[in-house]
């Protein structure tokens, strides 16, 4: 019953932290964090505890390794990121509803995590849906949000039809056997619909326009969640529709593409596209927050590849990127969030230089960017390199092709932030402006370690990744002592390091015995002679990538898309509210009888 | 400006000058007439890259600077800013009579007349202009001059550089210039 | 396109120009009084010559006059027009052009700085634009001495020995 | 992973120091000879580094210099994980996906220091360069996924030696001859030679990435440069020409890939960047695709042999 008391400990203490904020606004941050704290340490020890049933009221639950899995991964990227909450509660506009708000979510995916039976899943998702719904509503616009919501709508109404449309074939709701029975036309009927949702939430290419909308203009403290931890509930249901509906038997005598059915191949290949899209887009970004809300979109195409091939290699590195990516994209947005604290902007052409006056965050958001272009030795790195051998091993060329534009292609966009934000002069306005305080770092350090050591000792995450794999019938990845055993070789990520420290040894050995450099100002520079005074002139950041954005700069953006096509709905109800609403009653009789009379017609034919 | 050969090298300094002396990257600052005189020298026909000379984009990686021809005020101020911003050692090889004494311009308001007295000058290369063959045998002198160390302009500058310094002031009034076309 | 002649005729009713001439092909000269060329200037832009191509001086010391000279181009007729007035040099002051012709700040610019002719309107005319610090007359004068004022500012080498060393002269 | 992995390691980098700077020395004679120069002299290349070496520097703030040493350090790990033929300083470690994203690390280092200078040019260069980088390697990159989905390994060692004892007929250049091509286009765009030169143009934005780099910087830069060379050019030895069975052949064929690059490039003009990304996303682009539907759709160019 432990589970059942933290979310009990959770659901009151978002009640209490609303109260208390009315009291005093950093204490009422300070709860956030020490619940989140809490439930982070009590989901660590329920791994005891796994295989264990229960039911509170009519919410069944059951304790397995991937929802401890996946819950930790989430509480951690909401814990860390309630140590910014307190410094953040003076500039919102509602700071006890938005604590409320944080601590309910998470209670919310918690339970979702845990769920037994798709009514608890579902009451719990939509909990989730609610409350983040209301938090983006306090950042900068509320146009994210209703994109937000209309986004996660879909998806939750096409998962609970998916749901109520499996339930008339099994007649349960119980997870491991409501998709039971199902074949043909109905089977894919209830994929597709019941992956709708997962495909919303994790940003998948018709869907991820709510990602820079949301990410973008949430508060700075919820997009490190929204982007670290909410994203990953889709993650969730893609792993259900595989494991849960067992596609690959399902759908197993279909027509196969590299040995994928075809639908699974399909949503594959939607990955894919997602992965180029948030590429292409990240690259041409001027917010730092939307840049980085695009590289979600991109990554979140790698989970979704990953976990759909549900083999030994690929599967593990979908899994794998799951922690990798939230830990790297949380410590990434609350290093910007750091910045935008000190400077009160996220956008990359009003900043420069912050290096020399927060060295630590820098530090923190290049590790986080190393891990999330995949250079070793980062955790990044050791899950792209699983996913591309899963891909090897299948021959999946076209999504290879994808991956590989999408890892070259996040070198170029990570590297826009790093260089426009924190490298070259810094502006005149923030030549005063001071490191955050320690409390505001250590979350930001904790990720940045558990971003070296997944890319180190990746080997600690992965037998998690290969208890998952062994508890729903799969060939667990092979692990040596250190290393990472696939059909196409095997890597060291250890050793990796070592040689790595190695070579950075000997060349930080010639660098010092060489005579000191002298140190100049970095107006200082080569300027072809000329004399440059101002530093925000010489500071080179926005249109970074001009040359390479101009060849698809024309491209349709799918915002706009959506919104001719809301245009063009609209103006056709216009034209049936002229048709059945007019001034005179006799039309809209002929109008009645004449579809009235075509229906009739056609059932008799038919 | 009159150097003495006081060869007190150590035997590193030794080696460190053969290296300076077999690889010579120059930065040329094309102020006068004198920039057409080496593509010439460059290309096939002269082939300054035996001497392991070689043209550089910037004078930060460059260890020569070449001032083919007379210099403005305005260009002065440039080539100074320019001189500092390159590391240790580095050398000066003047071209033309301008130079060295103003040239045809002696008389103008806005040229400056002996380059030596803002700057520290290695070498000078004769001539109006200097044709390649005269410019060749000019760096043939220069790699004879670093070689035996006696190439120590920048030195001398570092020792006398308040002389200097005055020297400039006293010339161009300030060297760094700001008004509304150097913001 | 109308021709030559008729553009002078036009000129002439015009503006009145003191004197008139066609130094070559296509190109028209004409003198007018100082306080006329606004007027003509305005005339000419709405004449067809919409391209002012530079605006100089001229320093007749001896006459103790100042001639500036504005060079207008027609890219309809092809035509230059030349517009020259002589303004007192103990007192040189002119209305500026850069209601007409917004181009002529920089042009007027310089002339104030080579030769200090003041133009009244020109907020920018005072402002130093190619002499980068200069504490002296204007330099194009003719009453001003290049040599005087490079022998003071830019030291030349003393001739001394050290150039003549091989045919003949002392060690250094 | 003992000491004298360690040692091997040092020992490889020395020797591939020596050998690689000696054969750009040489290459800028060949070079000059297309030109109809006498060129510079062999031991040019390792003046050049020496005196840089020797020059004092420049330094643009912490970033600038641990850049520089984050960027050496990187390329020099990958080179000791480069199999020269069959011998590993750590065995098994070979592995291309490592190989190509160790790379990054150097270029991350670099750009990071480059853009860490605060020059407008150097952030150009570095923008150009991971453009360039993006063009280049996704048509090389589908070559080899294709071969190591044919070959079931991703070992550079492992793939050279498939490919020996047939002789040339071995050469994955030969068998795939479509990849054989992207791979060497594939190369000039990785080494950054002409026509894939634009972000160190010279004379356009002042050698970009390296414009503010001076004295030990400079010669960090060209041993790099060395290093990155030798990684670039051992890849596509390893992975298309068969490696080499011996030192000797390895080293000989090394030399003469390399001579052909850059006689290639000596010969070309210069892309805008634009153009090459239209460039390698056009050609190569469609070679490479066909070519890995070949090899994975019908097992041609692997199995045929055999």
């Amino acid at each position: 019953m432990n589970l059942a008391i933290i979310l009990a400990v959770t659901v009151l203490m978002a009640a209490a932290s609303f109260f208390i904020t009315r009291i005093n606004k950093k204490a009422g941050g300070f709860t956030t964090v020490l619940s989140s704290l809490f439930a982070l340490a009590a989901l660590f020890f329920l791994r005891g505890s796994i295989g264990e049933d229960f039911a509170i009221f009519y919410f069944t639950f059951s304790i397995t390794t991937v929802g401890w899995y996946f819950s930790l991964v989430m509480v951690m990227a909401y814990s860390m990121t309630s140590f910014f909450n307190p410094y953040w509660m003076e500039k919102m506009m509602y700071p006890g509803s938005y604590n409320f708000m944080y601590l309910l979510s998470m209670a919310g995916t918690i339970g979702m995590f845990f769920a037994k039976d798709f009514i608890t899943l579902f009451v719990f998702w939509e909990t989730v849906v609610w409350s983040s719904t209301f938090i983006i509503q306090l950042g900068k616009s509320r146009k994210a949000s209703y994109v937000y919501y209309v986004i996660s709508a879909i998806g939750s109404m096409a998962t609970l039809f998916a749901i109520m449309l499996a339930y008339s074939v099994s007649g349960t709701f119980v997870i491991s056997e409501a998709f039971a029975g199902l074949s043909g036309g109905m089977a894919i009927a209830v994929f597709f619909t019941f992956i709708l949702s997962g495909l919303a939430k994790i940003g998948i290419f018709p869907f991820h326009v709510w990602l820079p909308e949301a990410h973008g203009s949430a508060p700075h403290t919820f997009s490190p969640v929204l982007s670290g931890g909410l994203v990953k509930m889709g993650a969730f249901i893609a792993f259900l529709s595989v494991t849960a509906f067992p596609a690959y038997e399902i759908f197993g005598d279909m027509f196969k593409v590299f040995g994928a059915p075809l639908p699974i191949y399909f949503l594959m290949a939607l990955g894919a596209i997602s992965i180029i899209v948030g590429t292409l887009m990240a690259i041409k970004q001027e917010d730092a927050k939307r840049l980085l809300a695009y590289s979600s979109v991109a990554n979140g195409g790698y989970i979704l590849i990953g976990i759909l091939m549900l083999d030994q290699v690929g599967f593990a590195g979908g899994m794998m990127h799951l922690i990798n990516h939230a830990v790297a994209s949380a410590a990434a947005f609350l290093a910007i969030a750091a910045v935008a604290y000190r400077t009160g902007t996220t956008k990359m052409s009003e900043m420069g230089g912050m290096i020399h006056r927060m060295p630590v965050t820098y530090l923190v958001y290049l590790i986080a960017i190393i891990s999330m272009a995949g250079i070793p030795p980062m955790g990044g790195f050791v899950s792209k390199w699983l996913i591309f051998q899963g891909l090897a091993d299948k021959g999946m060329i076209f999504l290879a092709a994808a991956a590989f534009f999408g890892s070259i292609g996040s070198f170029m966009y990570v590297f826009r932030p790093l260089s426009a934000v924190f490298l070259g002069q810094t502006f005149t306005r923030d030549l005063k402006k001071k490191e955050v305080g320690f409390f505001m770092m250590f979350p930001m350090l904790i990720l940045t370690g558990l971003s070296l050591l997944t890319g180190v000792f990746p080997n600690i995450f992965l037998r998690v990744i290969t208890e998952i794999q062994t508890s729903i019938g799969l060939i667990p990845v092979t692990l040596a002592e250190n290393t990472i055993v696939t059909a196409n070789g095997f890597l060291d990520a250890f050793r990796v390091f070592i040689v790595f420290g190695f070579g950075f040894a000997i060349a930080f050995v010639i660098f010092i015995v060489r005579r000191k450099s002298t140190k100049v100002e970095l107006m200082d520079t080569y300027t072809s002679a000329e004399f440059i005074h101002t530093r925000e002139l010489l500071h080179y950041s926005s249109k970074f990538y001009a040359p390479f954005e101009r060849m698809y700069g024309n491209a349709p953006d799918t915002m706009t898309l959506y919104k001719k096509i809301s245009v063009k709905i609209r103006e056709l109800g216009g034209l049936a509210e002229s048709l059945f609403y007019s001034h005179k009653p006799e039309k809209t009789v002929f109008w009645m009888m004449a579809v009235g009379i075509i229906v009739i017609l056609i059932g008799g034919v038919v | 400006m009159v150097l003495k050969n006081d060869d007190n090298r150590n035997i590193w300094e030794k080696i460190g000058d053969y290296f300076s002396a077999n690889s010579i990257w120059m930065k040329w600052y094309c102020t006068g007439c004198g920039a057409i005189e080496m593509p010439p020298t460059m290309t096939s026909r002269f082939d300054m890259e035996r001497l392991g000379m070689g043209p550089m984009a910037t004078p930060r990686q460059a260890d020569v600077l070449l001032i083919t021809g007379y210099l403005s005020t305005k260009t002065l101020r440039r080539v100074i800013y320019s001189y500092e911003q390159m590391n240790s050692p580095c050398f000066i090889v003047a071209f033309g009579s301008c130079t060295i004494n103003g040239g045809i311009y002696y008389d103008s308001y806005a040229t400056i007349g002996r380059l030596d007295k803002y700057l520290p000058v290695d070498l000078y290369i004769a001539g109006c202009m200097p044709r390649p063959e005269t410019i060749m045998n000019g760096f043939n002198e220069l790699i004879q001059m670093i070689k035996k160390g006696e190439a120590k302009g920048w030195k001398h500058y570092q020792e006398n550089y308040e002389w200097y310094k005055k020297n400039q002031l006293d010339s161009l009034g300030e060297i760094i210039i700001k008004d509304e076309f150097h913001e | 396109m109308s021709s030559m002649n008729n553009i002078i005729n036009e000129i002439k009713a015009a503006l009145a120009p003191l004197k008139m001439e066609t130094p070559a092909d296509k190109q028209i000269a004409a003198v007018v009084r100082p306080e006329a060329i606004h007027n003509s200037l305005s005339y000419l832009r709405q004449r067809g010559f919409t391209q002012l191509c530079i605006v100089t001086c001229i320093d007749w010391i001896k006459d103790s006059e100042f001639e500036l000279v504005y060079i207008l181009f027609s890219w309809t007729d092809g035509i230059h027009v030349q517009l020259r007035a002589r303004v007192d040099r103990n007192n040189p002051v002119m209305v500026t052009a850069t209601d007409i012709f917004p181009g002529a700040r920089y042009y007027e610019r310089e002339v104030t700085e080579f030769f200090g002719v003041e133009f009244t309107g020109n907020e920018d005319a005072g402002k130093p634009l190619f002499l980068e610090i200069w504490d002296d007359l204007p330099p194009l004068r003719k009453d001003f001495d290049p040599q005087a004022y490079s022998d003071s500012k830019f030291p030349m080498r003393e001739r001394g020995n050290e150039f003549v060393s091989e045919i003949g002269g002392t060690e250094k | 992973m003992t000491v004298m992995n360690f040692v091997y390691g040092f020992l490889v980098l020395l020797g591939v120091f020596i050998f690689q700077t000696t054969l750009t020395g040489l290459n800028r004679k060949v070079t000059a000879r297309l030109q109809k120069r006498y060129g510079a002299r062999w031991y040019q290349q390792f003046l050049d580094i020496f005196k840089a070496l020797r020059k004092d520097s420049t330094s643009h703030g912490w970033v600038f210099d641990f850049g520089v040493i984050m960027a050496l350090g990187g390329i020099m790990a990958t080179v000791i994980f480069i199999p020269i033929s069959g011998f590993q300083a750590f065995p098994g470690l070979d592995n291309v996906f490592v190989i190509s994203y160790l790379l990054a690390v150097g270029m991350l280092g670099m750009a990071m220091s480059a853009a860490g200078s605060g020059n407008p040019w150097a952030s150009i260069g570095v923008a150009r360069a991971l453009t360039n980088m993006l063009a280049y390697d996704i048509p090389l990159m589908i070559v080899i996924f294709a071969m190591i989905f044919a070959y079931d390994s991703a070992s550079l060692s492992e793939i050279a030696a498939m490919q020996q004892g047939m002789g040339i007929l071995g050469w994955n250049a030969i068998r795939m001859p479509l990849g054989g091509i992207v791979a060497v286009i594939a190369l000039l765009g990785m080494l950054g030679k002409k026509p894939f030169d634009s972000f160190i143009a010279p004379a356009e934005i002042a050698s970009g990435p390296m414009v503010e780099y001076g004295g030990k910087h400079l010669g960090f830069m060209f041993i790099l440069h060395e290093f990155m060379t030798f990684i670039e050019v051992a890849l596509i030895l390893n992975l298309f020409f068969g490696g080499g069975a011996t030192i000797w052949e390895y080293m000989l064929k090394y030399a003469i890939l390399y001579t052909f690059a850059n006689i290639i490039s000596g010969v070309m003009p210069r892309f805008k960047i634009d153009q090459a990304v239209r460039y390698f996303y056009r050609v190569p682009l469609a070679m490479a695709i066909v070519q890995g539907l070949v090899v994975i759709l019908t097992g041609l160019g692997v199995t045929i042999w055999f």
